[in-house]
């Protein structure tokens, strides 16, 4: 691909009609290919930067490019970027509106205009995705919430875009429910070579599922960049109402509090196994030297 | 809210065409009404319990439930048929007096009513067969081959959807005020209601909008179109059916004419 | 016929019959499947047809002009159906009510309510088995047609003499609870007339029963009305 | 308090009306004054077991009991128990009716028939309380979620009621906020000795404020007992579609798979500091004994 970045914001300044500041001048660049978090606290702006990439919330101030091109916000502009950059919400009972799963997921190819059988193939290609298929001549009031939640996606990942927004992807979901579905847009991204953006502040699921950060404080940007950086700013996250996960706390307070000496920072189990790992060995070697 | 619509949706005939099931109970309705006659309205409610309860799988006891619910509006209404009030006792079959006139029944009156309990039980089992077999969705496809207008079907499924939406959430908000006691007495009912009654409808606007910004975001250009599933519909004998009916029909014409029965 | 003599009997009896039937029962107002004659269904079927296609009409304008109106329409639609599945309570016991249609109707009109009556109506048959495909068309003139017509029509009256809002609201509502009352009545009346008394005692006899649910109830809507709309408005 | 248990059920069976098990042959003890954790995944028969204690939901078989005596599901009974066992539900906007913050707080006072001054009272120090005091007067739907779901705290709080339940307090909140309600509940524990009842299922809250924990799935109890031992079940703890926190986690697998020994559990970040500080103060000894 030409450019490294699908999608990108230059000085975006949004304001809701009842004058409520949105985005305040933000300047990010989404890379080809990743998974990005936007991070922050509720009424950051991590949603409304969503609804800017796909056209809904229009800017006051600045401009939005989606490959080189600014948007296009005239209905055919419009119809084409949202067969690119495709949206799932985060309460599926606000996006689902269909009688039955199939019908819904159907909505946005007829949309497009596909003839029928390319169209019949790509809603049973979304549905197996997903895992609903079994589920297709269900009402949607039937539906778990969970199950609710694959069905909204499905209905957009149909659409084939070449990038995908997530709204709080986990939320309301249990922990085990949380971590299939981000394992799920994990392995998406790494098959289909999709650019994923998920809007979260569940930060466990950051440095497990995501290859760069964006954290968001009142419609501004605190910090973008790689998530294994994202640990030296720490001062930023916790600004923006958000903290460190659990594990890469624990190696904080370690280093800084309780004087260990470890080779690195972690943020996930994995990492942190394999920095505390040596301490172990040292500790081994202890033994040895002293039996 | 237990609707038939749980039903319909686990029905072992859900998978036969809607237009099939419409054709099986839609004309003996039509029947019934014209033959009025208690045999012929028995012989269709027998048929049609039987289609619901043995081929639809619905359990006996949940269809008799069913049965009895509009029991109410059947008693009040034929019990208003049946009675009468006249100065002259004479034309009753039997009567109490109140006052200088009397309560009671005449023959024809009397006769009206127990035809009339009938064919209402014969047409309910006919709506039941309807709706304990295929969901609202499906009627709403089989309404587009009727030359029903888009726009209205559009509105029926639209609106199928947002009831069970609507009705979760007032059943969430009448829990909570429940919980603080928002149901202990008259006065206070009523505040409870009106103040459910306006929220919902305040949720029931944000909803529709969110509802237009996700479709807007799925290409919405103002017409819904969707695909119906393809696969699953089961395609009875339209002979079969068609003999059926026309026995049906053959039978409620001889008793009418006053040739059976 | 002592017409006085008759009037006093008549009621409390009635009271009494339906007490007794237990006909305290909600959806009252709705005639059940197989009720009515083949002729007097399509004669209701006729007269609600005209309503029907004209809001039709307008509907079609309205969501032309503005394609979010669909979904908030729906979801008018979805709400007078909740609305009407709450139950209140009234001085006889728990009552279901038409609310919502008659709130529909002073703040939407009362042509598009006729469109979203005929599909809540529909519902209510298939999903609740109240009313029924063959009295769709008598059920939706008495609800859908005749009572938000009578609503809209006493809430601008009322509302154009300087009555106060609240008080337009409910008369608005009230009267138009009981024209619905009142009309079904009168399609009961001229199916079954009185072996004795004719079509007149049948209405009487109709209008007896449903008055002991329907009056009071009319009331309840009228100051349940007002009480919504009063907090709708204040936002 | 003459009865360590303020609530109990007996063999508690529920079904909803339509035909849905919620509950399946439920036994479990409320200990008075202490904040008891609620969890499961989706579905488990957490939020129904509240509506239970509450008296929303009738037994079909079994019984509740409030403070030894069984529920009395009368008007009057069920006023009684409401006005002693508080209920704080999940989504604050199916909550909260009223057009101003004041007035939704008074709904239950209300309803109870209080004397105003002292249902004023009630109101000011419920507002205090949860800290709300200066949105008295704004509109409903003019605040933002977290204050919302505070409100909705305090119209329950100022009903005084001997017990809270609480489902899914954090849900939707950013971690900060999360935090600080959580934080909230535990010392409002403290300083009034209010039983507490948490459903949720942020697992990672559960060691840092709750005392006891029960693990529901399928509306069963697959286990109750202090949350201290909860480590000890994590087979359980897993069936119910819940996970270890994540410190628990890396200190399972340090031991079980990278050979560390360690003098115990941990769950908290306090826990993993002194179980690891051993191995540090070895390390070191081990660095002195080198250097």
């Amino acid at each position: 691909m030409a450019s490294p970045d699908i999608l990108r914001t230059e000085a975006l300044r949004c304001v809701w009609p009842d004058g409520t500041v949105a985005l305040d001048g933000v300047d990010l660049s989404i890379r080809t290919g990743e998974v990005t978090a936007l991070l922050g606290g509720n009424g950051a702006g991590k949603s409304s930067l969503l609804l800017g990439f796909n056209g809904i919330l229009k800017p006051s101030l600045g401009r939005v490019l989606f490959g080189d091109e600014p948007l296009d916000y005239s209905a055919k502009g419009l119809k084409a970027l949202r067969q690119e950059v495709g949206i799932v919400f985060q309460n599926p009972d606000a996006q689902l509106f269909a009688s039955s799963v199939y019908e819904d997921i159907s909505f946005g190819l007829c949309n497009l205009g596909l003839p029928e059988p390319e169209a019949r193939r790509r809603i049973d290609a979304a549905m197996e995705l997903v895992g609903v298929a079994e589920l297709a001549r269900k009402p949607v009031h039937h539906l778990s919430f969970g199950q609710k939640k694959r069905v909204a996606l499905a209905g957009v990942l149909a659409m084939e875009p070449s990038v995908l927004l997530l709204d709080e992807p986990t939320a309301g979901l249990d922990p085990q429910g949380a971590d299939a579905i981000m394992r799920f847009i994990r392995d998406l991204q790494s098959t289909s070579g999709m650019t994923v953006v998920v809007a979260t502040h569940d930060i466990e699921m950051v440095p497990l599922f995501c290859d760069r950060a964006c954290v968001m404080e009142r419609g501004r940007v605190l910090f973008e960049g790689e998530v294994t950086s994202m640990f030296e700013h720490r001062d930023l996250i916790r600004q923006a109402g958000l903290r460190l996960p659990r594990i890469a706390h624990l190696i904080e307070i370690l280093v800084s509090k309780d004087g260990f000496t470890l080779p690195g920072n972690a943020m996930t189990i994995g990492q942190a196994r394999k920095i505390l790992k040596q301490l172990n060995v040292k500790s081994d070697e202890n033994k040895s030297v002293q039996g | 809210m237990r609707t038939l619509d749980h039903y319909a949706a686990s029905s072992r005939l859900r998978d036969v065409a809607p237009g099939y099931k419409l054709l099986y109970a839609l004309p003996p309705i039509a029947m019934v009404l014209w033959v009025d006659s208690v045999p012929f309205s028995l012989l269709v409610f027998g048929l049609m319990s039987a289609s619901v309860v043995m081929k639809g799988g619905v359990r006996p006891g949940d269809y008799l439930r069913w049965l009895l619910l509009p029991a109410a509006f059947l008693m009040t209404g034929t019990a208003a048929v049946a009675f009468d009030i006249s100065v002259h006792q004479e034309s009753f079959l039997f009567s109490i007096p109140v006052g200088s006139a009397f309560i009671g029944v005449t023959s024809a009156g009397l006769a009206m009513a127990i035809h009339l309990a009938f064919k209402a039980m014969a047409s309910v089992s006919c709506l039941y067969f309807i709706a304990f077999t295929t969901p609202v969705a499906d009627l709403g496809r089989s309404m587009s081959a009727l030359g029903v207008p888009g726009l209205f079907i559009e509105m029926t499924l639209l609106i199928y959807r947002f009831v069970f939406l609507l009705f979760e959430t007032a059943s969430e908000m009448a829990t909570a005020q429940r919980s603080r006691l928002g149901y202990a007495g008259t006065a206070v009912s009523f505040r409870s209601l009106a103040l459910l009654a306006s929220n919902l409808f305040f949720f029931s606007a944000r909803r529709a909008e969110e509802v237009y910004v996700a479709m807007e975001c799925r290409g919405y250009d103002g017409s819904i179109r969707v695909l119906a599933p393809s696969s699953g519909e089961r395609q009875p004998s339209f002979a079969g059916l068609v003999l059926l009916e026309l026995v049906l029909l053959g039978l409620a014409v001889a008793t009418h004419f006053g040739r059976f029965f | 016929m002592n017409n006085l003599k008759f009037r006093f009997v008549a009621v409390p009896s009635m009271v009494a019959g339906m007490i007794l039937f237990g006909g305290g029962e909600a959806w009252a107002m709705h005639i059940m499947e197989g009720f009515l004659p083949p002729s007097w269904s399509l004669f209701w079927t006729a007269v609600s047809l005209p309503f029907f296609v004209l809001g039709f009409r307008s509907m079609r304008k309205i969501v032309a002009d503005n394609p979010r109106m669909k979904l908030l329409l729906a979801m008018v639609g979805a709400f007078a159906f909740v609305l009407s599945s709450l139950k209140i309570p009234s001085v006889t016991g728990s009552c279901s009510h038409p609310t919502g249609v008659g709130l529909g109707a002073i703040m939407f009109g009362p042509s598009v309510m006729s469109v979203l009556g005929a599909i809540v109506l529909l519902f209510q048959a298939l999903l609740l088995a109240h009313g029924g495909l063959t009295t769709l068309g008598a059920n939706l003139f008495s609800m859908g047609i005749a009572g938000p017509f009578v609503s809209y029509g006493i809430y601008k009256l009322a509302d154009g003499m300087k009555a106060p809002r609240s008080m337009a609201v409910f008369l608005g509502a009230a009267l138009g609870d009981l024209v619905t009352y009142v009309v079904t009545s009168l399609q009961l009346a001229a199916a079954f007339p009185s072996t004795t008394g004719g079509f007149a005692a049948a209405m009487f006899k109709f209008l007896g029963i449903f008055a002991v649910t329907q009056v009071p109830l009319a009331v309840s809507e009228g100051i349940l009305t007002v009480m919504v709309y009063n907090t709708i408005r204040s936002y």
